[in-house]
């Protein structure tokens, strides 16, 4: 039974300080899994190449899914996959993350409708923490996605669930609506 | 108490003895074929300790210099033993000595 | 379409032509086994009737000194849905030794039906094939290792039929969205 | 006391660090992280398939011809080493000794070079044939 | 034996090249190569040196025609449903309301000068299934559909994807619907009246609310 | 104090050895004989280093560890499948065996502690072990070591002979 | 036992404190700035390799993690100690658990005969050398207790590829090493720096002395590439073909173990490799005339910042080869071990011995 | 139950059930050994899973089992408009999206029969060269991943990214373009196009030779490719193999130049193939040399291009662009050559809907591919891993 494991109602200062610097630990050296899927595999390869780096942010990718402590599932599910998805995602020693990169990850993408071989969206098998759209998403985006989880895991805390941070977080965050206003103002500017 | 805490020739014969009948009692009673090597490998051992200890209290190189051909002589002992051990089991399908000397080609 | 056919016949492009002459040949060995060539400008094709007779026309298609279709281009599968009817379309030419093109049209019956394989023919057919079973169902006789090759191995149904219908869940995961 | 001991002594502080340190870092670990065993979580990783068969299956023979190479060299090497310390007042006489010692294995290596123990023997792969007509049972072989 | 020697030889040298390249990358790293856009006249201004750049702190500037998130500029939107039919993902939801004649005025025109004559309470996009192809955009007959060069928005939860551009909220679109209802009724009373004088009142359009003429004209 | 820590340590070493070799001979599994005999060579080797032979601890580890222990453990890799045949080796002439061990035991321990008179005294080596074990060689043991180099040579090719050759099969591979 | 009499070790300086003649206490107490040294080393092994390979690469490396991304190995390791633990179902309890121990204690060991001075060292055996290779042993035994306790096949398959390369390049590398040994006539860590300073810097090292020096230099290099398994020789844990090689189903604290070892082995061989040929903690710059560059530039403090230069030098040679060459394959590493290595080390040795003799 | 394999000298057998399991019947000598290779494995480019038996380290049989990416775009294709269908296209082979669209484009066009514009062919060709480069790229760029280089891939991508940039500049996105259309283009080309794509060529010039230096000549890198998974000619015809890995076979067949589309007619440029000098023809090295040649031959090509593309005022790319889709009933197969090999669209239309009654993608990599069970035979996993490599596959077009 480890810390981690541990449920704990008073948070006094010395809990909140191992927090953060456990999470800062965690935030990081996040190591996603090498394991792309399509399309947007490509891009997650571009975003650790040379031009975005991932790597400057601690993030680089291990090949073995015991090794690393985020899944990016980059690209689309299928029904074959999905359970290979599964497995793999198991494999992870926790604390593990969810990315999903891509319209096919986060709901089937252009394949929702037709597409009985897809499955609509990597949800369904395994829990997401961040949802990265675009189709691909640029690197840009993957890195936006990464930062956002970084910011979940700076909520999260000893004897805090995922769900609690996430909470913790709506509270911070703005509300989507006003996200498309606020592109309406870019668009319009 | 003198006599615990005064590493002595003794101690080190009482190890290597115990060494050597740990090996003996290996080679004696095991059927697998690799464990009597260990078992082979232990007494060897044991006699290696003797002969340092030996060398040791009674100061000559002798000890060390029969303890350093014995290792080479086990280093080649453990290689051609491995290599029929390999060679048994390619040919009987098992390093069981007790089943391979009732065997036949 | 009939006049499209008419022209065609007419003014055949020099592709076609090319086609008609390798057609023309297999005809002259193969007679009625082989239906009427049919001079579509974008793909000229004929059809195997006696699809009994499928792997001895690949086989002469492939080997005969004026033909030499070495390759095979592309096998598709497809549901002739009115006809009743699987079939497949093969797209035919020769690398590096004549200029000509051609495609066969093998068909038949929706259900059960099966078609001779031309794997021993063309290592390509062996996926191509796998991959038209896959998607439709038709049997390939003498395939060596007629397995699903895109979609899983438990799958149901036959994706690619046009009354294909998706299954509500697989493995306990839903399918549709 | 032994002198020898002194040196060995920082040797086995080492040891005993080195050890102590991986326990440590095992038991802060262990005080640390979360346990959340599952069968699946526990099933070997084989790239996501289900693993079939055991891994500890017998290994080719290879590897062990390597073992058995180093082991005789490193037994050589033992006897050179103390030579090294001391062959330079010893002279040519000792340097003809160790040669003919070291000559003697190296004819041991020339004779595992010949007859190809160094050689990491490579299957010879096969190269694609064109399919064989049916009739024969040989679909499988090159389908 | 020469084949032996020469091996070693030809490793050695090519080797050695490699390291010459690699060391030469590594001399060169304290170069940087900047943020310059593909836009830019320099953008081959520095081609050695590094070429990271530093997402969240620098950004090299998309292209103007980027096809990122979509956007709709709702008071442009005439509703005419073109992009949902065109879209071949499905992902566009739109829900028109016909304006009713006194609300014409309030509706307004497009910047383009058109009057609009659709209230469009629903105006979905779901950009978590948008692939970002454009086809959308380019049936768009008032240009109000817009990719925009924010590539970067994702989300927690993936519901928050769904974009509602939809002019009305949901109890307006439920006042718009009556009083639709209310002029429709009123017409069609006014028209049976008019049934009933023996007057043929002007036949009404389509019933279906989809100015299609203006869709074709803008839309090639 | 010192005494007693060196003491202590010997202990540690000693039980290590015996403990390990205990292991070697009664585990059921070959892979832990095997890797037990890792703890027994290197508590050997620190009995060595308690002996004043640093270089022969040092060869002890060399050669034990390195060499034969990995040859062993090759060995029972090869030879063991768990999938068919199990790991675990069976015992054979068990009650013989301990009854000769444990004479052997006791036999020899008596041996020990009643002559007396073992110990000359102490007669400290002058100079490094390392040394004299290189003079020693190039002079005394001249023979004995151009010997071993023929004994190497043979036990090589003999090894790799019987390695190579398949009787199964009757063929070198 | 004290072979160079002339020399004190820390632990024989702080031995006239002791009470008895065993300074257990003191050796700890000496001992912990070399761990710390060596736990330095290791951390910033890994900080260095990714901004080394990135700078090759054209990219930035670590940035975000403390300044210049500093931090990102500490982070990393504590990361790794919140990791979850797993033993798969099937492997081998035991011997899974014990391999990564093995490992790091083996590859730790070695570090007690570094010199990092004139008179700091942990342990200055007279032995040093060969200890320094025989230590390899452990973790040979620790791979394959790893490997094979995991129970999966590309796990296997790295542990006995890394078992059968290590040991066969041992021997090249010992062979080397032993041309070192005979060129200073002792097996001494100490001794290998003490023959080799003097008032001409760098004109007193091996390499430079002695015209033949630089064939088991170069020789020891590669086969200390292949023991480390460091590319081109990463075959065991060619990621593109076994995933992570033996250590493929290690997590959190187990897994770190791995790497501080990895990273540990690399700078031990190549502090080695400066010892035996590049005069280790002795200064390279000469005397020339008055300027007494090399008197200013020796002393205990100078030692340790140019044993410490040597070895960061060749550790960053180590990654110039790793991110610059492909992998070789297994039996193309045996061919280079056995057919190349080997015989030219043989020769190297004789030529040694030669001119050792003779000149 | 099918009996894969046996050990030569005993009665151990492979043999795959009929739930298609592979078990292994007994065995005596060295075990064989199931090793499920992908479908996550670093080498797998992406999810394609092998199945080896292997017999220590060498490769007795590995299976290819496909699929895990079968994203049903053939059942898309009936079931969206014919313009619809590019973006989808550009989803198959996502590494070489102009590619497969101009591919799908020219098909339907010759469907149509619609004449296109000079200058919309020339840009077509550009684009199509450029991302064959990119592809291209990719494709030595993951190989030298492969085989341990990790640095020459990223250069590859460093480089790659410029042309991504340019395309995003051109055509709106980065990797899925949706840019050629039927009959036209979605926009014309920047003003400032021809100049940046000169300026690309200088810079990627010395790159290109920096990168054969760093890889391609590498002893190392020769060493671990030559002679590795060779493919007679004859045998690699009849698989049905096309692009470099044809040609690195020594057959010179190329489709922009043996049954020419667009404007390649009127270009220069070589068919580069194997001499079997510097490598064995029709081993992983001819495959990859093809591929680093061709990257010069579509430099040139774009050079002439460059030169030759006509400058229309007020060009408009979607001029010829008809209305509604709707080819008269027919059959078409139309192909490209695109970087991985013949990209074909076999298409038939009813005449009535707007929609294809059956569009068939034929892949490259799917055929390509299709040998790896052949090719695998006693290799060592290491040239297994070198094989697939040189096969250079997109998972998304095997599997579409
Ligand atoms: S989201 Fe788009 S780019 Fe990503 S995998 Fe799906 S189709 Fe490909
Ligand atoms: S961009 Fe494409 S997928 Fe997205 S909404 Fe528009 S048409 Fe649909
Ligand atoms: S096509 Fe344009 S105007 Fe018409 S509904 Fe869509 S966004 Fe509105």
């Amino acid at each position: 039974m480890g810390l981690l494991d541990a449920r704990i109602s008073n948070r006094n200062v010395l809990v909140t300080s191992v927090d953060n610097v456990m999470n800062w630990a965690r935030l990081s050296s996040l190591w996603p899994m090498g394991f792309g899927l399509a399309c947007c595999a490509i891009e997650m390869m571009a975003t650790n190449a040379s031009n975005y780096d991932l790597e400057r942010f601690g993030i680089f990718p291990r090949s073995s899914p015991r090794q690393s402590d985020l899944m990016i599932v980059a690209g689309t599910v299928t029904m074959k996959m999905a359970e290979r998805v599964i497995t793999l995602y198991e494999q992870m020693p926790e604390p593990r993350y969810v990315l999903s990169m891509g319209s096919c990850s986060n709901c089937g993408g252009p394949y929702w409708n037709h597409g009985y071989h897809v499955l609509k969206g990597v949800d369904r098998v395994i829990p997401v923490d961040v949802y990265v759209p675009g189709c691909p998403p640029r690197p840009e985006a993957l890195i936006g996605g990464l930062m956002k989880i970084q910011e979940l895991i700076r909520m999260e805390g000893i004897g805090l669930s995922r769900q609690d941070a996430l909470k913790k977080l709506a509270e911070k965050s703005v509300d989507p609506q006003q996200v498309i206003d606020q592109a309406r103002k870019v668009a319009t500017a | 108490m003198e006599m615990f805490t005064a590493i002595g020739l003794n101690h080190f014969l009482t190890i290597s003895t115990m060494l050597f009948a740990l090996g003996m009692f290996a080679v004696m009673t095991r059927k697998n074929a690799i464990v009597i090597l260990m078992g082979v490998e232990l007494i060897l051992n044991a006699a290696n300790i003797n002969f340092l200890a030996f060398s040791k209290y009674n100061g000559g190189m002798e000890g060390v210099m029969i303890s350093l051909f014995v290792i080479v002589l086990a280093a080649a002992e453990a290689a051609v033993a491995l290599a029929i051990v390999i060679n048994i089991f390619k040919t009987f399908k098992t390093v069981d000595v007790s089943s391979v000397d009732t065997m036949k080609e | 379409m009939d006049k499209a056919m008419e022209e065609a016949g007419n003014i055949m492009s020099a592709m076609v032509q090319e086609s008609k002459a390798a057609y023309d040949i297999i005809r002259e060995r193969f007679g009625e086994a082989v239906s009427e060539f049919d001079a579509n400008p974008t793909m000229p094709f004929f059809e195997v009737l006696d699809t009994a007779r499928w792997v001895d026309i690949a086989l002469f298609m492939r080997d005969d000194a004026r033909l030499k279709f070495n390759c095979m281009a592309c096998l598709s599968g497809v549901d002739y849905l009115e006809e009743g009817k699987l079939g497949i379309v093969c797209n035919f030419e020769s690398i590096g030794q004549y200029t000509h093109r051609i495609a066969v049209k093998v068909k038949c019956q929706r259900d059960g039906g099966s078609i001779p394989s031309v794997s021993c023919v063309w290592h390509t057919a062996n996926w191509h094939e796998r991959e038209a079973y896959d998607m439709y169902g038709m049997v390939f006789d003498g395939h060596p290792d007629l397995r699903r090759i895109l979609c899983p191995e438990d799958w149901t149904g036959f994706p690619l039929r046009k009354d294909y219908q998706v299954q509500e869940t697989y493995h306990g995961i839903k399918v549709p969205y | 006391m032994d002198q020898t001991l002194s040196g060995f002594g920082t040797v086995f502080v080492f040891l005993a660090l080195g050890i102590f340190f991986v326990v440590a870092g095992f038991i802060t670990a262990r005080l640390l992280r979360p346990s959340r065993p599952n069968a699946e979580k526990n099933s070997t990783y084989e790239c996501g398939e289900p693993a079939v068969g055991s891994a500890w299956v017998k290994f080719n023979i290879r590897f062990y011809v390597v073992a058995l190479i180093f082991i005789i060299f490193d037994v050589e090497v033992v006897f050179l080493y103390p030579w090294a310390t001391v062959f330079k007042p010893l002279g040519s006489f000792a340097l003809v000794e160790v040669l003919i010692f070291a000559g003697i294995l190296i004819l041991g290596l020339a004779y595992a070079w010949v007859k190809g123990d160094l050689d990491w023997v490579r299957p010879t792969p096969n190269i694609p044939k064109m399919p064989e007509l049916p009739g024969r049972d040989s679909g499988r072989a090159n389908g | 034996m020469s084949e032996y020697f020469s091996n070693i030889k030809t490793a050695t040298t090519t080797i050695a090249t490699g390291l010459t390249i690699t060391l030469r990358h590594f001399i060169n790293a304290v170069k940087r190569k900047g943020d310059a856009g593909i836009d830019d006249a320099d953008f081959f201004r520095q081609v050695d040196g590094l070429c990271t750049l530093q997402y969240p702190r620098e950004v090299m500037p998309t292209p103007a025609n980027a096809r990122y998130r979509l956007y709709n500029n709702i008071d442009d939107c005439i509703g005419c449903n073109q992009c949902d039919r065109a879209c071949p993902v499905e992902c566009i939801t739109i829900e028109t309301i016909k304006v009713t004649a006194d609300d014409l005025a309030i509706c307004g025109k497009t910047s383009g000068g058109q009057q609009k004559r659709m209230w469009v309470p629903v105006f979905d996009i779901d950009v978590a299934k948008c692939m970002t192809c454009g086809i959308c955009v380019s049936v768009c007959p008032t240009e109000c559909l817009v990719h925009t060069p924010v590539a970067d928005f994702s989300e927690f939860d993936v519901r928050n994807m769904v974009y509602h551009f939809g002019n009305l909220s949901k109890i307006e679109a439920q006042a718009k619907t009556k009083k639709l209802e209310e002029e429709k009724a009123a017409k069609a009373k006014a028209a049976e009246a008019a049934a009933a004088s023996g007057q043929a009142p002007v036949p009404k359009p389509a019933p279906k609310p989809a100015p299609k003429p203006a869709g074709d004209q803008a839309g090639e | 104090m010192n005494e007693l820590t060196i003491a202590i340590i010997f202990y540690i070493f000693a039980a290590v050895t015996v403990v390990s070799a205990a292991v070697v001979v009664f585990s059921k599994n070959v892979i832990y004989s095997a890797f037990s005999l890792l703890f027994t060579f290197f508590g050997v080797a620190a009995l060595y280093v308690f002996l004043s032979a640093d270089f022969i601890a040092v060869t002890q580890i060399v050669v034990y560890v390195g060499g034969i222990l990995v040859l062993l453990l090759f060995g029972v890799m090869f030879t063991n499948t768990i999938m068919s045949t199990d790991l675990k080796a069976d015992v054979l002439h068990f009650i013989p065996g301990v009854v000769l061990t444990v004479l052997l035991i006791v036999g020899m321990l008596y041996a020990f502690y009643t002559t007396g008179d073992w110990m000359p005294g102490h007669i400290q080596l002058s100079g490094s072990v390392v040394e004299r074990i290189g003079i020693e060689t190039m002079s005394r043991y001249m023979l004995p070591f151009e010997m071993a180099s023929i004994l190497l040579l043979v036990a090589l090719i003999g090894a790799a002979y019987l390695a190579r050759y398949d009787k199964a099969n009757k063929k070198e591979h | 036992m004290s072979s160079s009499p002339s020399l004190n070790t820390w632990s024989d300086a702080l031995s006239g404190f002791t009470i008895g003649g065993f300074p257990l206490g003191l050796i700890i107490v000496a001992a912990i700035p070399l761990v710390f040294i060596a736990l330095y080393a290791l951390t910033y092994g890994v900080y260095g390799e990714r901004k080394f390979s990135a700078f090759m690469q054209d990219r930035l490396g670590p940035m975000e993690v403390g300044p210049w991304g500093i931090l990102q190995t500490l982070a990393d390791i504590l990361k790794l100690l919140q990791k979850e633990d797993i033993v798969p179902t099937v492997a081998d309890k035991f011997l899974f658990v014990i391999g990564p121990l093995i490992m790091f204690v083996g590859s730790f060991l070695a570090f007690a005969v570094l010199p990092f001075g004139p008179a700091f060292i942990g342990a200055d055996l007279n032995v040093g050398l060969f200890y320094a290779v025989g230590i390899v042993a452990l973790e040979v035994v620790g791979i394959l207790a790893s490997g094979w306790g995991s129970n999966n096949k590309w796990a296997l398959y790295g542990a006995i590829r890394s078992v059968a390369q290590i040991v066969s390049y041992e021997i090249p590398a010992s062979i080397a090493l032993l041309c070192g040994a005979m060129m200073a006539g002792s097996l001494s860590m100490q001794h290998f720096n003490v023959v080799q300073s003097g008032p001409y810097g760098f004109m007193h090292f091996f390499l430079f002395r002695n015209p033949i020096a630089w064939l088991p230099f170069i020789i020891y290099f590669i086969a200390s590439l292949a023991e480390n398994n460091r590319a081109p020789f990463d075959i065991p844990e060619a990621e593109s073909e076994l995933v992570a090689g033996f250590f493929t189903e290690y997590t959190g604290m187990k897994f770190a173990m791995f790497f501080l070892a990895e990273y540990g082995s690399m700078f031990m061989v190549s502090a080695v490799l400066s010892i035996v040929f590049l005069g280790g903690w002795a200064s390279p710059l000469p005397n020339i005339g008055g300027l007494a560059l090399n008197t200013m530039t020796s002393g205990p403090v100078w030692g340790a910042i140019w044993i410490i230069l040597k070895g960061f030098f060749f550790i960053f040679v180590q990654m110039w080869l790793r991110w610059t060459l492909p992998r070789l394959r297994v039996d193309q590493l045996m061919y280079l071990c056995w057919k190349v290595l080997t015989p030219f080390a043989f020769i190297a040795f004789v030529l040694t011995a030669v001119w050792e003799i003779y000149m | 139950m099918q009996e894969l394999g046996k050990a030569e000298l005993n009665s151990t057998r492979i043999i795959r059930q009929d739930d298609n399991r592979v078990i292994i019947e007994k065995d005596l000598d060295t075990e064989y050994m199931v090793l499920s290779m992908g479908p996550q494995h670093p080498s797998t480019h992406g999810v394609l899973r092998l199945e080896c038996i292997t017999d220590g380290e060498v490769v007795v049989e590995a299976e290819p089992y496909l699929g895990y990416l079968h994203r049903c775009f053939e059942k898309y294709c009936e079931k969206i408009d014919y313009p619809a269908i590019v973006p989808y296209t550009d989803r198959m082979d996502y590494l070489a999206g102009m590619n497969t669209e101009l591919a799908y484009c020219i098909t339907v066009e010759k469907l149509l029969d619609i004449e296109i514009p000079r200058r919309v062919e020339f840009i077509r060709v550009i684009t199509a060269e450029l991302n064959r480069i990119a592809s291209h790229l990719v494709a030595i760029g993951t190989y030298g991943i492969d085989l341990g280089a990790f640095t020459p891939f990223l250069f590859c991508f460093r480089d790659r990214e410029i042309i991504l940039n340019l395309l995003e500049w051109i055509s709106g996105a980065r990797m899925l373009y949706n840019y050629v259309w039927i009959g036209g283009l979605s926009y014309d080309v920047p003003a400032d196009f021809k100049k940046r794509v000169d300026e690309f060529v200088s810079y990627f010039k010395p790159k290109v030779v920096e990168l054969r230096e760093l890889l391609t000549e590498n002893e190392i890198f020769v060493k671990r490719t030559k002679g590795i998974g060779i493919m007679p000619a004859e045998v690699a015809i009849n698989y049905g193999w096309s692009g470099p890995m044809l040609r690195g076979s020594g057959v010179k067949w190329d489709l922009r130049r043996n049954d020419p589309y667009s404007i390649y007619p009127e270009l220069e440029f070589d068919i580069p193939v194997p001499d079997g000098k510097f490598s064995d023809v029709g081993d992983s090295l001819s495959r990859h040399l093809v591929r680093a040649l061709e990257i010069d031959e579509s430099l040139k090509i774009i050079e002439q291009c460059l030169d030759k593309m006509p400058e229309v005022a007020g060009f408009d790319p979607r001029a010829v662009i008809p209305k509604r889709i709707r080819p008269k009933a027919g059959e078409v197969y139309g192909r490209a050559e695109n970087p991985r090999g013949e990209v074909g669209f076999y298409i038939v239309s009813d005449g009535k809907s707007t929609k294809p009654l059956r569009c068939k993608a034929r892949s490259s990599c799917f055929v390509n591919l299709s040998a790896m069970k052949d090719l695998s035979k006693g290799q060592l996993i290491p040239d297994l891993v070198a094989i697939i490599g040189s096969i250079d596959i997109v998972l998304g077009e095997v599997d579409r």
